[in-house]
């Protein structure tokens, strides 16, 4: 297993989904128990493509298109889970959270524990989520703050290929619970990927670029807008530092905290409403565990309090684009 | 139940606008003027202009992420349905909405709906609403065969069926749930057979024949007008295009499609039995499609004409401000 | 299906220990050493025994707030049952669970559930996991009556229909939802005619005689077995306690508690067709009972004596350490 | 109508559950179409027996037994209130909102916007959280966060019976859909409550005890804890305001910055697990808005990332007792 390959191994360039797509069939490959089940995931290979191929290779035992009811498939794969499956089920869209919150936070994320230690749940549940693609309200929501906030799940938001592949493949070998979150406008972007065996461990940070005059910290597409962000600054002569956190449960705390003694000012962005977003945990956690490096207050950068609306300059205008992250840095390290 | 002159003609009127309109919209999308996703109803015409037609204003519908029809059938302007799809001030929604959200409540229309069965308890609500004030008011719920499948589905119908609530769930089985076959997600071939476990009828109903959907409807709405409860209605029809734009279709054939299109298609089924039936000429029709056409094209001046939706104001828009407005 | 004298005894001592199980329980309860809510199961035992007599211990079963009898009908140590309602380290889920949610992953019970419902798709992946597994083990799920109009109950339903998946649903129907009578609840009379909507078949069954459970089940889960899919079973049963300790019980009288604890208990009941049947005697039954009075003791006794649950360990308890065990 | 009754109005001495009894009564005769509905509220008069004797005033079509279907009863709701009705629901606790968390976010709080202004809903969804009475993991939770970072829902929680009364009022003439959680061990709380109309506008927090040394911001059963802990601190010497915020949407933001303005030093304190609680939204927001008047990093004081456990003294080690409140008030002030 190569952890982050340092001498870096063998790559190919490759779209987000198509690494997200690789990671399965690594894991399939390796493990006769990864089972794939969801809505139009087989023939169809998925509302994202992401499955495209696997029916093929794995057949119809393991790739398994589901009716509509995702309470009842995450139910069935918290059962299969418990039974000695590892299910990766596909909810198309985060939006659809609600339906089936109930056995992700009551049944999937609590048995370990209230079972006394009887129980693993080797579960992912892959969705995807964020707006962009004028999808309006109901598809475009970004809702990793509910499910970072309950005990017993890991959260995940991949922001590059490479990632996508490595953090997919370790939330399938882990034996708890993950959410793992994609982002509908990453899927067709490219970059280079491990084409061997490729694990990210959850919970290590990527620094996407060193820097001295502020730390921004962000995940999923907002880090891409965040190293965009990054290179328009340093044009600006502000050398900003960015993290991209990849977990959110398990968070990278040290990476972010050592990166804040050395800039001593924070800006966190997310694409989630800035109310009770995640993006207040780190904030609150730098401010109560750096408080005396903070030359700033902490601030956070965030989608606007509203549901999505259609138009696409309208949808533009409610989460932060790259534009908006340079003015906040620099009004923040200015 | 027999049916006249003017109510044929107005089924078939409609059916009419609802398929030009599709293509209409369809058209906008394939210029890039439409943003993100629509759902064509090219297919299902009878379904939604046989239901509404025995539909008052003050009556509810909910309706689905393949709402254009519902919504027509629903007497819905089309100026507006196009400026929403424009991402227009004028639109429905003030371009907030899109196709998967408008909504027209001055005419009981209360929504389209991205949650596939999200609308059905959503009109059971409005059905208790109207038994509240004892009026005789109906709601209908529209949703596919994949909403069938909906824990939300189960949990409606009994709730309507145990209050006797005055609403019509319509389960428009269009063969597929995106790119899911019926037969794969159900183990029974008829989907009204599940009405039986909530004690309310459940009626299978040819789908393309408006007449069948007209007369099918009417006897369920009356009966809930009554105040006898619900009814499941399941009309068996098509949907001719993709799920969405650029679909691939790897799930059906391309020979399953025109059968349907050229054997079963509402419209020229209604063609003929209106023309057979000496209802009208199909000069008479002719007519009626071109005063379509116009209303179509009428639509899509006044959206193409309009202001983009204006910038957001919140919290307002979020939120009704101030205390209840009563 | 004849039952031969050992069968019968053994289902009969299995209910008499579900029996005194809850009214020792109920005592330590009304100590004060029980902490919570425990919800009493005696009336339904013939349901939980007659079933579980034909699963084996690779079988899974999924339970419900009310899981004492499924617990004990699935062969789980007492002693550890009763340490886990005392919060004790020893109890099943070292005092973290608690009665509603006691789990014995070794012998195939996927624990009590707190969510009505909750279990039902719970079973039917289990009932994946044995079909991945080519595997003739079976799953079973228990829920009441207010379970089957929760949505999972439908979703889980198809999934395991058009799966042909070895799940048997049991219903217990002891005629309320806390303090809501089925006749409330249901616009129809048999709960099981909702299996025909899912295509798999239902069957309503006398609860109260443990025969009927045994011989119902029996036949459901052998289909099971041969791989001919699933099964909706409803137990017509019905629940002596109230709801929770304390219940007022406005919604029912006391006649009618009288009459089904007088008339159809399912330990009478056996009693009689046992000794009527001369497959034992009187006297060979109130041994059985001695021999349960006898277990129970010792199950209290190890839990009184057992140490109270020691501190959380976290994450770990939360969360499974380091990565999958394979 | 009375809002903050200043001279105070007749009162009388009542439980908060009976105190939110009245606020239905209130309203219900108030306004006809104001309904209720939920599992067990008709003659049991609902699990904590909230809405105990209203079946007798208003009979069975405006108090309403619903079947054990939360996902179906919420989206009923949203029917009826989009449709001219008032309805306020009763979940029976609030873990079971993963079962109607669709109907909330997707419907509920987003109609309004997502129909371009066409639709009002003015629904109230009541329901009850927290632990302390071995009810174990599902049945103990305290999810206040999943509301409170949803664009369109008000969120209320209300911790001494006349706020119970007057928020609940407050909350069924507002149009907006209102999420209310109380407090399982809360409801056999006494207190003086105005007998005559009462309303409590929401938005506004209560300052329950003034203090110049540090600000102690709650809300619920913990916000009743800290004055407790305030009382202790007292006789220790150190002088603690303490601010019950009652809504955390919309949140007094000016009553909380105001106080810290004066201590400069601040306490969170809830009963929710820490990581991505509403407590690092309120310990962000004054980090970001007032950082020059800190003298001491925010501090959070909440719940352990866990399950609630079930036995008596697993269950009181996981969540904030008045001690706990009290030791890190110390910490943090002394
Ligand atoms: C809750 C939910 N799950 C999944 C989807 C994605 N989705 C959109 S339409 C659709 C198929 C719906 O099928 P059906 O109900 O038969 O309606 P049809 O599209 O055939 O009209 C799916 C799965 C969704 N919008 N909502
Ligand atoms: C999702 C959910 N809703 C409500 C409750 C509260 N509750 C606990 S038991 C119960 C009644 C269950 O009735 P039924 O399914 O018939 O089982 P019984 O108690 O009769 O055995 C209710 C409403 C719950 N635990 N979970
Ligand atoms: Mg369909
Ligand atoms: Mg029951």
């Amino acid at each position: 297993m190569t952890v982050q390959a340092r001498a870096p191994a063998a790559t190919r360039e490759m779209f987000y989904a198509e690494a997200l797509g690789d990671a399965l069939r690594q894991e399939m490959r390796r493990d006769p128990n990864v089972i794939v089940f969801g809505e139009d995931i087989a023939e169809h290979g998925g509302a994202f493509q992401v499955t495209a191929g696997l029916l093929k290779e794995f057949g119809k035992e393991r790739i398994r298109n589901t009716p509509i009811s995702e309470n009842g498939i995450v139910g069935m794969a918290v059962g299969a889970a418990l039974t000695g499956l590892r299910p990766v089920v596909e909810l198309m869209y985060v939006d659809f959270m609600g339906l089936a919150m109930d056995q992700v936070v009551n049944q999937a994320a609590q048995n370990r524990f209230m079972f006394g230690g009887q129980a693993r749940v080797p579960l992912v549940l892959r969705t995807q989520g964020g707006s962009g693609r004028g999808n309006a309200a109901q598809h475009s929501k970004s809702l990793e703050a509910w499910v970072a906030h309950v005990a017993g799940l890991k959260v995940v938001m991949p922001s590059t290929p490479a990632d996508a592949k490595g953090l997919l493949a370790a939330a399938i070998r882990d034996d708890n619970p993950v959410i793992f979150i994609e982002h509908k406008l990453l899927y067709r972007t490219k970059g280079e990927v491990p084409t061997a065996e490729h694990v990210v461990p959850l919970g290590v940070a990527d620094v996407k670029r060193a820097g001295k005059d502020l730390t921004i910290v962000s995940w999923s597409r907002e880090a891409v807008f965040a190293v965009e962000a990054a290179a328009k600054l340093a044009e600006q002569g502000i050398d900003a530092e960015v993290i991209d956190v990849r977990t959110l449960v398990p968070l990278d705390r040290e990476a972010i905290l050592r990166s804040v003694r050395k800039s001593h000012r924070l800006l966190v962005v997310h694409e989630a409403i800035k109310r009770g977003g995640y993006g207040a945990e780190i904030a609150a956690m730098v401010a109560e565990e750096a408080f005396d490096d903070l030359d700033a207050p902490p601030k956070r950068l965030a989608g606007l309090e509203t549901p999505i609306p259609y138009a696409q300059h309208l949808e533009k205008s409610v989460v932060p684009q790259v534009d908006d992250i340079v003015r906040a840095a620099k009004e923040l390290a200015g | 139940m027999s049916i006249d002159r003017d109510t044929a003609l107005e089924l078939y009127r409609v059916m009419r606008t609802i398929r030009v309109f599709e293509q209409r919209a369809e058209q906008l999308f394939g210029e890039n003027k439409i943003w993100g996703t629509i759902h064509n109803y090219s297919g299902q015409e009878a379904v939604a202009a046989g239901v509404s037609a025995h539909l008052r204003d003050d009556d509810w519908i909910t309706s689905t992420h393949r709402g254009h029809g519902h919504c027509i059938a629903k007497r819905a302007d089309l100026g507006k349905m196009f400026a929403e799809l424009l991402g227009k001030e004028t639109g429905y929604c003030r371009g907030r909405g899109g196709s998967m959200h408008i909504a027209d409540t001055s005419k009981g229309n209360l929504g389209a709906n991205g949650i596939v069965g999200g609308g059905i308890p959503i009109a059971v609500g409005a059905a208790l609403s109207a038994k509240q004030a004892k009026s005789d008011r109906v709601a209908v719920s529209y949703f596919g065969d994949g909403g069938a499948n909906q824990g939300a589905f189960h949990e409606a119908l009994n709730l309507a069926a145990i209050w006797r609530l005055p609403v019509i769930f319509v389960c428009e089985n269009n063969q597929y749930a995106e790119t899911n076959p019926v037969k794969d997600a159900f183990a029974v071939d008829d989907i009204a057979v599940r009405a039986a476990g909530y004690g309310m009828p459940g009626v299978r109903v040819n789908g393309q024949d408006v007449r069948e959907t007209y007369r099918s409807a009417g006897e369920a709405i009356a009966r809930a007008r009554r105040g006898e409860g619900p009814t499941l209605l399941v009309m068996e029809t098509y949907r001719y295009g993709g799920h969405y734009f650029g679909d691939p279709q790897v799930y059906r054939t391309k020979d399953e499609i025109e059968a349907w299109r050229t054997k079963r298609d509402p419209l020229l089924l209604a063609r003929e039995w209106i023309v057979g039936e000496r209802l009208a000429s199909e000069a008479d029709l002719d007519r009626i499609d071109a005063g379509v056409d116009a209303a179509i094209e009428e639509g899509v001046r006044f959206a193409e004409r309009s202001a983009l939706a204006t910038p957001l104001e919140l919290p307002d828009e979020v939120y009704a401000p101030g205390e209840a407005s009563r």
